[in-house]
């Protein structure tokens, strides 16, 4: 590598304590042709600089909505209310301007697919160096020579000649590294991953997770990895934010989460995932019901209908998510005790 | 040539109208030779700027032909000999004499079975040259229709033999060398024709134009006046019978371009299949007369750009009726009347037939037609359909009625083929049963007593309306959208001509 | 008469999986003469295109026979008598089977001779070679044109997808769906050339006459021809940009990189979407050299439209024939141009990777 | 007479899960959103039922109405607000209301007859060789590309002259143009959908292969080709109209629009209103059923 | 290999089973021949969950679609119950002999026709069958809907678009079963579903196992979930199997090197374990399909690989009782029917 990225000091906050990302009261409805969606109901988060943030939920929850609102990438049908601050700025109601200098410089997004992710008919290279040079006033020939860097800064084998190969010539899990790269041209402070890794096979999700804690580590980002995957959470992330029908109803420290599960929903999530630790054929604890209809707001725990703990109470009055146990909040009237560890009789 | 400016024209695809030159539109000829495979009538006129022709038209109805390449003629008293006596000095413009031997070489070459041009040779058993610059023609029956012929038909054309021996058939008809007014300067067959003036005319003094650009335009007479008020060509025909009246009162009402009347001499006519049902009845054939009110066509369907006929004739021409149109309709024997007609229809428990057309304004009136059959109860289906496929249905007898045009010389004797027994569509036609008209038509054929002829083709005329066959309707002329400027094109003939044509301005 | 019939624009690349025993067949001389993928589809697809040009020329042999009226007769006219038009059959080889004649004009095509034209004899090759370079003038022209003003009216439209600008963009396209072309070609005519007098109504100037003059007398026709081109493209642009921009990640992460709103709408979203246009504009193009007769007829250019229409007309079974060989080498081949330029722009194809 | 057909959709696979609402939508909660349908439908739909309403039903019921074709030449080219004549009448004396309201109707039946056999008949083709493959697919193909690289104007001038003008020969004809369309779009579609799980899940069930064409692959396929098909009537009556121009149209006893247009071009410069007023019915009518196929397009999810 | 404990024939035998594609650019050009599945063999015994597991690409789709003949493979045999199906003539035997065998898909909405209703997808086999009158048949689908957890007379009517993931799988599980098969194959039945679907569908899995004595062959990425449900698990690697064995213990001691890749990348919820960590020879690019290594599919991205590797494709051994391999240096070290010892192999164990 011959020069040094530097990292785009002006975007950090001097406090080092202070958040990198706060949200706050985050409402996102969408409208749809008879209805509001309120997919999103006052999410609640906060991600600090060299901090992994996992954020996991079953399917609907609001995950994507959430991170895509942070970027303002949601859909005209929508409405966001609430706050999100990035570093010092407001994100909600930004200009079109303003938020196109900040995406990509200071908050950078990598998706589910990356297959789809990149511009089939692009050279990667094409979309690297355009990253680049949308936001840092660099000649043609400064922005390849970065980005063959980026490309070797994601492990990204003979960078020099990927620089000009399209998407369809490289394997699932190359494609995500460049889009990595894509992310992390401009050095942003916060890094999204979208379920980054759910369509890659486990040796190449190995892989990949390993090189974006390097690259966060390294660059003392932010990381907020959106899954549904509760042994990817527990592996790679500080902090679990668990979401439910649009809002979060835990968050704590991973280890502190998995040993000591308060949440009903979240108990049920956890148990619910197969591991190699249970013997074959042993059936899987499991929850019935289904997600609440996202168009009806009701005044009671979304969770109630599903939940095996609710009570009268819980119908009719929606639990804050609030800070119960040090560094672990939760929403819920009757959570759970410390008692049923999963697994741990069989190990 | 005269030297005028390019103010007049506007400024069209070659520059239309500038220092003598003209764009003339309409030209889709295929060959310009008249003993070759393709060659129609349609195309004597611009055949005559490249040929100059034998004779012209007379000057006055009734005269005697006036003299161009050939300078007299004569018939023996029974009328089977025909003298010519040809122009000295004339060369065709690859500069070989023009001279009896090419006269005979061209008439013996046209009269070949597959020549289109054969039929007005028909009747000559030989043709020799009696001199340098004389040419004797033996028919096998009084004849008294030749010189005619060679006025107005191709039969007029004459071409170098050397160039046509040189050349081959098909190259002939591609640039064709004559000894008329003008030389080819290129031609594109069917898209367009550049001619120049030959400069060693026997008549050079009157040639002004410094060339004539045939092009191939549209049909529609919409778009051949848009053509002409648009400044891009600089002449163009339409046939009054064919052509949407509007575009007459706009042509008319444009004072940016000329819009020039021919004579009145073309006639749109209903041909009529006798054999067939339903007018092998006379009854049928009558009622489509006592049902048609011709006067209203003219009137409100050609809005007045056309008189109503009433004998198969256009209103100019040669032996038509005394007193004119007006005349004509006073003889008429089945006037407009819906009620006898109706009568009529009643009688024959309903009519019911197929009116072909060739479509565009033909299937107008064709339509203006049919409607004032339904106040009778006629009901006629009307169809269009494609030239070659209407010579067919006439040709096989499979047609009951058309709507058809003919004319455009006021010699009626041009236009006898529905009534000659020998063509096709005469095949099917009357003259099977009733012998005495082709036959009138004949003897018309046989004399050059003028007296003779006009009451012979009367009798014809009211013969055929009393047998109510071959129904005419309207009549009228060609008319010319033309540049202002453009002066001196000769109408006389069958079409525009430019030997003599200046531009003014 | 254009049948200008759209193939579904699916994304390009499409592997099937079926044997496919004809395919196979016509493989295997392409692979022997190519590597290159491009090369092996030129190849392949020129042997496909042999039994569809010689279709064609069948059919309208057949078809042509069926029409009532034969050459002779429409070359001697109403006047001819039965004697003549025999005469002129037998000349014209007419009285033969249809079929011997067919057989005889296919051998003599096989050797490059066309034949001569009934009419008047002439070599139809040197119909051909005038009527062609017209045509193709004229319909390179129009989508030219139409092109040039589709594509910036369809990214506008997709820019704001039911904004002003796109329900105007559509009412356009959708009026030029409803006006036959004929009628536009009169307004133009109307206002330009009988109006303004700006430009020529009539006349075909060749190129060797100078290119000014010659795009002079083709603006006008050209541009009838674009406008209903440019209503289509348009709709198949704009449907397809707005399309993409809805549902492809591709677009959501030009986005996140903080490409701004053009720039995503062309160079990520115009530029996938030519696919699917370039489909639609090899298809018709083919089919349009000879469906533009009424233009052609309207402004005098003397191109295979008419040519066709006339020879049709006169039952000149040889020059139709070449006519159709030429428009069916132009479909099969604008078929093939497509899908070369697929195989050159698309780098999925141009790598020979098949998609799985 | 470059008559184009409309956009042939960018047939991007809509998957109809791909949705987000729909994997949680409920049955009832679905139903409801099908009926809170939008402007998009009612509209369009609205226009067009008055239209064909007036076309079919109007002369039916008001017998004065005058004849479209038997005018009287005396009242012939009136302006319009004539007594009698709401839009005047045409160079033949024709009312051009009732000439307007019976062209409605044959440009209709045109637009729709030719439309629902190109539908069947190339519909089933494409759908047919798609399914098959093999050689078959090929040998079809081929077939169609042949019948796109033939001249059409031959075979609408064969079939019109041959068969002489009638308004079935014109649907014949135009059905021609439509053929091959619609053969390639149930292609495309067919090829897609043979590949779907279902349809593989089908075989497995044991389903026959024609069962399966017919039950799970044509309606499938329908959809596509009837929302397309709305957009082709509009081409349908246009290619009519320039047929009408050659002369190859519909019978003068049986106006359209499309013949209204073309005999009204002669006068274009003079009474403009003749080629204006059918012009704006065919753009109106195309508009709605524009607008009506967008969307339906976009509520069945069809590409 | 043959069934080992001495019951007869297994209920599905698959013997040098070989599926090739051609596949074709753009206008209909070869473009190559993807060898997706090469000489594999594996059985399905009777009331036994066979897991195969593998990365993208490696061929299981397209293996178990070979083993329902659809399409057919290119070459090998597929014993089912007796019958060899890849052999069958006409159609009409085929379709009799493979009425015992059914199959549930990973796209949920994709595997049901939008177009009917649920009543009538589950019915479909029976109608296609001609098995009974309507009022049996009616009653079947109803037996069977309660059986995968759906109240008829609620879903019965509905159109697939309105059902959720986990709906959708159990109608397709549900038209599975209306014939009652004695095996289900199962192509990554609950990939797409959430965790709590998930769980859902796997423990009707398991019920219906136990209940009815089905056996199954099910494919699928996750190798926790595989090992949820199986009794052997099979490993695949670009069209080959590595390693067939008991689940428990391929789990346990794998021996294939690749099979240890997998292992060690599966993230635990319990934060405890170390993170997984991956060889970075495994890093390297898979290779194409198109053009697979000589030899071992595997050496490209194999630790251990040598020469021989390169040169001669492994052959299948059994290195334990029931547990197969296809590696010239497994993990540990071979049953004594080893052909090969090398020093580094119990190193690395
Ligand atoms: N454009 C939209 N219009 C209407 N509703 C939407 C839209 N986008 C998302 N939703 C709804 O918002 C809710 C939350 O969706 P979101 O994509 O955030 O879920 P998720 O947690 O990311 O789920 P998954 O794990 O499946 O990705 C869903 O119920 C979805 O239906
Ligand atoms: N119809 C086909 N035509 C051509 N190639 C095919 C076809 N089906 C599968 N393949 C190829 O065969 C190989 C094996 O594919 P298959 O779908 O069986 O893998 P898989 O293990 O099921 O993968 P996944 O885990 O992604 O489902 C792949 O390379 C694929 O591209
Ligand atoms: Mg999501
Ligand atoms: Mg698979």
């Amino acid at each position: 590598m011959t020069t040094q990225i530097q990292p785009d000091t002006a975007t950090r906050t001097a406090d080092p304590d202070a958040p990198l990302l706060t949200i706050e009261n985050l409402e996102v409805t969408f409208r749809t042709r008879d209805a509001l969606v309120h997919a999103v109901r006052g999410v609640d988060l906060t991600v600090h600089a060299g901090q992994t943030l996992a954020v996991i939920g079953e399917s609907g929850s609001g995950k994507t909505v959430t991170s895509r609102a942070v970027m303002g990438l949601l859909p005209r049908t929508a409405t966001v209310r609430g706050s999100i601050r990035l570093g010092e700025r407001q994100m909600v109601g930004l200009g079109e301007k303003e938020l196109r200098r900040c995406l990509g410089r200071e908050v950078g997004m990598i998706f589910q697919d990356p297959a789809r992710s990149l511009n089939p008919t692009m050279r990667i290279g094409n979309q690297l160096t355009e990253a680049i040079r949308v936001h840092l006033p660099m000649s043609r020939r400064q922005a390849r020579e970065r980005a063959v860097e980026l490309l070797a800064m994601v492990r990204l084998p003979a960078p020099a000649r990927r620089f000009h190969e399209y998407p369809h010539q490289l394997s699932g899990g190359m494609r995500q590294r460049v889009m990595i790269a894509i992310a992390l041209a401009c050095q942003p402070g916060l890094l999204i991953a979208d379920e980054a890794t759910t369509a890659l096979d486990v040796t190449t999700q190995a892989q990949i997770m390993d090189l974006l804690l390097d690259l966060q580590q390294r660059f003392a980002m932010g990381l907020v990895l959106i899954s549904h995957d509760m042994g990817l959470a527990a592996s790679y992330a500080d902090q679990v934010a668990v979401m439910y029908a649009g809002r979060v109803v835990e968050r704590a420290p991973t280890r502190r989460m998995i040993a000591h599960v308060r949440m009903p929903y979240t108990r049920a999530l956890l148990d619910a995932t197969p591991r190699l630790e249970r013997p074959p054929h042993a059936p899987l604890p499991v929850i019935s019901g289904r997600p609440p209809d996202l168009r009806v707001l009701d005044p009671g725990c979304a969770f109630a209908p599903r939940c095996s703990r609710s009570q009268d109470r819980c119908q009719h009055e929606r639990p804050e998510l609030t800070e119960r146990e040090p560094r672990h909040e939760w929403a819920c009237f009757f959570p759970c005790a410390d008692d049923s560890l999963p697994g741990e009789d069989e190990r | 040539a005269s030297a005028c400016g390019d103010s007049g024209g506007g400024d069209g695809a070659g520059g239309a109208g500038a220092n003598g030159r003209i764009t003339v539109g309409g030209y889709n000829y295929k060959t310009l030779d008249p003993g070759g495979t393709g060659y129609i009538s349609k195309s004597v006129p611009i055949s005559l700027d490249v040929y100059g022709s034998l004779f012209d038209p007379p000057t006055a109805k009734g005269g005697d032909f006036v003299p161009d390449l050939a300078t007299g003629y004569k018939y023996s008293d029974d009328l089977k000999t025909l003298t010519i006596e040809l122009r000295q000095g004339v060369t065709f413009s690859d500069g070989t004499p023009f001279d009896a031997e090419a006269v005979v070489y061209n008439f013996e070459r046209y009269k070949q079975a597959e020549s289109p041009n054969a039929q007005y040779f028909r009747q000559m058993s030989s043709v020799t040259a009696s001199g340098e610059h004389q040419v004797t023609m033996t028919f096998t029956e009084p004849t008294a229709t030749m010189v005619a012929f060679l006025t107005y038909t191709p039969a007029t054309l004459i071409g170098s033999p050397t160039a046509h021996k040189k050349a081959g058939q098909q190259q002939f008809g591609l640039k064709p060398v004559g000894a008329g007014p003008f030389e080819i300067v290129s031609h594109k067959p069917g898209e367009e024709l550049v001619l120049k003036p030959f400069e060693k005319y026997w008549d050079r003094a009157n040639v002004h134009l410094a060339e004539v650009k045939f092009i191939n335009t549209s049909p529609e007479a919409q778009v051949s006046y848009q053509h002409v008020a648009s400044g891009s060509i600089d002449s163009v025909q339409v046939s009054g019978v064919s052509t949407p009246p509007n575009v007459l009162d706009d042509a008319k009402a444009n004072q940016k371009i000329a819009t020039i009347a021919g004579e009145n001499t073309l006639y749109a006519f209903l041909p009529i299949n006798t054999f067939k049902p339903p007018f092998n009845r006379p009854e049928a054939r009558q009622a489509i007369n006592y049902c048609t009110d011709r006067d209203s066509i003219a009137t409100n369907v050609q809005r007045g750009w056309v008189t109503p006929a009433y004998v198969l004739a256009g209103a100019d021409s040669l032996y038509y009726p005394d007193g004119g149109v007006d005349g004509a309709k006073a003889q008429f024997p089945y006037p407009f009347d819906p009620v006898k007609g109706k009568a009529l229809v009643d009688q024959l428990g309903g009519l019911e037939f197929d009116l072909l057309n060739i479509g565009g304004h033909s299937q107008v009136i064709s339509n203006a037609l049919a409607q004032q059959w339904q106040q009778c109860g006629i009901k006629a289906q009307v169809k269009a359909v494609q030239g070659p496929q209407l010579s067919e249905a006439y040709s096989d007898g499979t047609y009951q009625m058309a709507y058809a045009f003919s004319g455009g010389i006021d010699d009626p004797q041009f236009y006898t083929s529905f009534q000659s027994p020998n063509t096709p569509q005469g095949k099917h036609g009357f003259a099977r049963e009733h012998p005495e008209v082709p036959e009138l038509i004949q003897s018309a054929n046989r004399t050059v007593d003028p007296e003779v002829r006009r009451t012979t083709w009367r009798k014809v005329w009211t013969s055929m309306n009393d047998l109510a066959v071959d129904i005419p309707i309207i009549s009228g002329p060609n008319y010319t959208f033309q540049n202002k400027c453009l002066a001196d094109v000769d109408f006389a003939a069958v079409g525009a001509q430019f030997k003599s044509a200046r531009l003014t301005c | 008469m254009s049948d200008t019939l759209t193939r579904s624009p699916g994304r390009p690349p499409r592997s099937q999986s079926r044997p496919n025993r004809l395919a196979g067949l016509l493989d295997r001389p392409a692979r022997l003469l190519g590597r290159s993928p491009a090369v092996r589809v030129a190849i392949t697809r020129v042997l496909q295109a042999v039994p569809v040009v010689w279709g064609a020329t069948f059919i309208t042999f057949c078809l042509m026979n069926l029409l009532p009226g034969n050459a002779a007769v429409a070359l001697l006219g109403d006047d001819a008598t039965p004697e003549q038009v025999a005469a002129l059959s037998a000349r014209l080889n007419l009285d033969e089977p249809f079929l011997i004649r067919y057989l005889q004009w296919l051998g003599n095509a096989l050797t490059g001779d066309l034949g001569n034209s009934l009419q008047n004899n002439e070599p139809v090759t040197a119909i051909l070679g005038r009527a062609l370079p017209v045509s193709l003038e004229l319909v390179v022209l129009a989508f030219a044109l139409a092109l040039l003003v589709a594509v910036p009216t369809a990214v506008v439209a997709a820019k704001r997808p039911g904004g002003f600008a796109d329900r105007i963009g559509m009412q356009v396209s959708m009026f030029g769906l409803s006006v036959p072309n004929f009628v536009f070609a009169l307004v133009l005519v109307l206002i330009f050339a009988v109006g303004l007098r700006v430009l020529p109504a009539v006349g075909y100037v060749p190129i060797a006459q100078g290119i000014g003059p010659n795009l002079r007398a083709m603006v006008l026709p050209a541009t009838a021809i674009a406008f209903a081109l440019f209503c289509e493209y348009t709709r198949v642009l704009r449907a397809d940009i707005v399309d993409q921009m809805l549902r492809e990640d591709y677009i959501t992460t030009a986005r996140a990189k903080g490409v701004g709103s053009w720039q995503v709408l062309i160079r990520h979203a115009l530029r996938n979407s030519v696919f699917s246009l370039l489909t639609i504009v090899g298809l018709q193009f083919g089919a349009l050299i000879g469906s533009t007769v009424i233009i052609e007829q309207m402004f005098g250019l003397p191109g295979m439209g008419q040519g066709l229409l006339q020879a049709i007309n006169s039952r000149d079974i040889p020059v139709v024939q070449a006519y159709v060989v030429v428009m069916a080498c132009f479909v099969v081949g604008a078929n093939l141009v497509t899908d070369l330029l697929y195989a050159v722009l698309d780098p999925r194809i141009r790598h020979g990777r098949p998609a799985a | 007479m470059a008559v184009q057909p409309p956009d042939l959709a960018t047939a991007r696979g809509a998957d109809p899960a791909a949705d987000p609402l729909d994997a949680t939508a409920t049955g009832p909660a679905r139903a409801s959103r099908r009926r809170g349908t939008g402007k998009g439908l009612w509209i369009p739909g609205t226009i067009l039922g008055l239209i064909v309403l007036a076309c079919f039903a109007w002369p039916l019921v008001y017998r004065d109405l005058p004849s479209p074709t038997a005018g009287s030449l005396l009242a012939a080219n009136l302006p319009p607000f004539s007594p009698g004549h709401l839009l005047g009448t045409d160079p033949l004396g024709n009312d051009i209301v009732s000439r307007l309201l019976h062209g409605g109707r044959v440009s209709l039946e045109v637009g729709l007859t030719s439309n629902a056999i190109g539908l069947l008949l190339g519909g089933s083709l494409g759908m047919f060789a798609a399914f098959r493959g093999g050689w078959l697919e090929t040998v079809t193909m081929r077939l169609l590309d042949m019948l796109i690289a033939f001249p059409s104007l031959v075979l609408v001038l064969v079939v019109s002259t041959y068969l002489t003008p009638s308004k079935l020969n014109v649907i014949w004809a135009i059905s021609f143009f439509s053929i091959p369309t619609f053969a390639r779009l149930a292609r495309a579609a067919t090829l897609r959908l043979r590949e779907q799980v279902y349809v593989v899940a089908a075989r497995l069930a044991g389903q026959r292969d024609g069962a399966i064409l017919l039950r799970h692959i044509a309606p499938n396929v329908l959809p596509q080709l009837l929302t397309y098909s709305l957009l082709w009537v509009a081409a349908a009556i246009a290619i009519e109209a320039s047929l009408s121009f050659l002369g190859f149209g519909v019978p003068a006893s049986e106006p359209s629009w499309g013949m209204m247009i073309s005999r009204g071009q002669a006068y274009i410069s003079s009474n403009p209103e003749l080629v204006l007023i059918p012009s704006a019915c065919l753009f109106l009518t195309i508009v709605c059923l524009n607008t009506l196929g967008d969307a339906l397009r976009a509520r069945t999810g069809a590409p | 290999m043959t069934a080992g404990n001495g019951t007869g024939r297994p209920l599905l035998e698959v013997r040098n089973l070989v599926q090739e594609f051609v596949v074709r650019a753009h206008g209909g050009v070869r473009g190559g021949v993807v060898h997706a599945v090469s000489d594999v063999s594996f059985e399905v015994r009777a009331g036994e969950t066979l897991g195969v597991v593998g990365e993208t690409g490696s061929g299981k789709s397209t293996m178990v679609r070979s083993v329902l003949q659809a399409p057919p493979p290119k070459s090998g045999e597929v014993w089912f119950q007796g019958v060899d199906l890849a052999g069958a003539r006409k159609r009409r035997d085929l379709v009799a002999a493979r009425r015992q065998m059914q199959a549930v898909f990973q796209d949920p909405y994709g595997s049901l026709d939008p177009k009917w209703t649920v009543f009538s997808i589950v019915e479909e086999p029976l109608a296609a069958y001609r098995t009974g009158d309507r009022r049996q048949r009616r009653a079947r689908v109803e037996e069977v809907l309660d059986l995968v957890g759906l109240d008829p007379s609620v879903f019965g009517d509905r159109k697939p678009g309105q059902l959720s993931g986990g709906q959708c799988q159990r109608v397709a599980i549900a038209r599975a079963l209306t014939l009652a098969p004695a095996l289900i194959v199962c192509d990554e039945a609950v990939s797409s579903l959430d965790v709590l679907s998930q769980a859902q569908v796997l423990n009707l899995f398991e019920r219906l196992r136990a209940e009815l004595g089905l056996s199954y062959l099910f494919i699928a990425h996750d190798l926790a979930l595989v090992k949820q449900v199986s009794d052997r698990v099979a490993v695949m690697y670009l069209g080959t199997l590595c390693e067939v064995g008991p689940a428990e213990e391929l789990y346990r001691n794998p021996l294939h090197p690749y099979t240890k890749a997998l292992l060690d990348s599966i993230p635990s919820p319990d934060p405890e374990r170390p993170r997984p960590r991956v060889p970075d020879e495994l890093a390297g690019e898979p290779p194409s399909p198109l053009d697979p290594p000589s030899g071992c599919r595997f050496r490209t991205r194999c630790p251990r690989a040598a020469e021989i590797c390169a040169v001669e494709a492994p052959p299948v051994r059994a290195a334990r009782p029931d547990h197969t391999v296809a590696c010239h240096f497994p993990l540990s070290p071979a049953a004594p029917v080893s052909p090969v010892e090398q020093s580094g192999d119990s190193a690395a164990e």
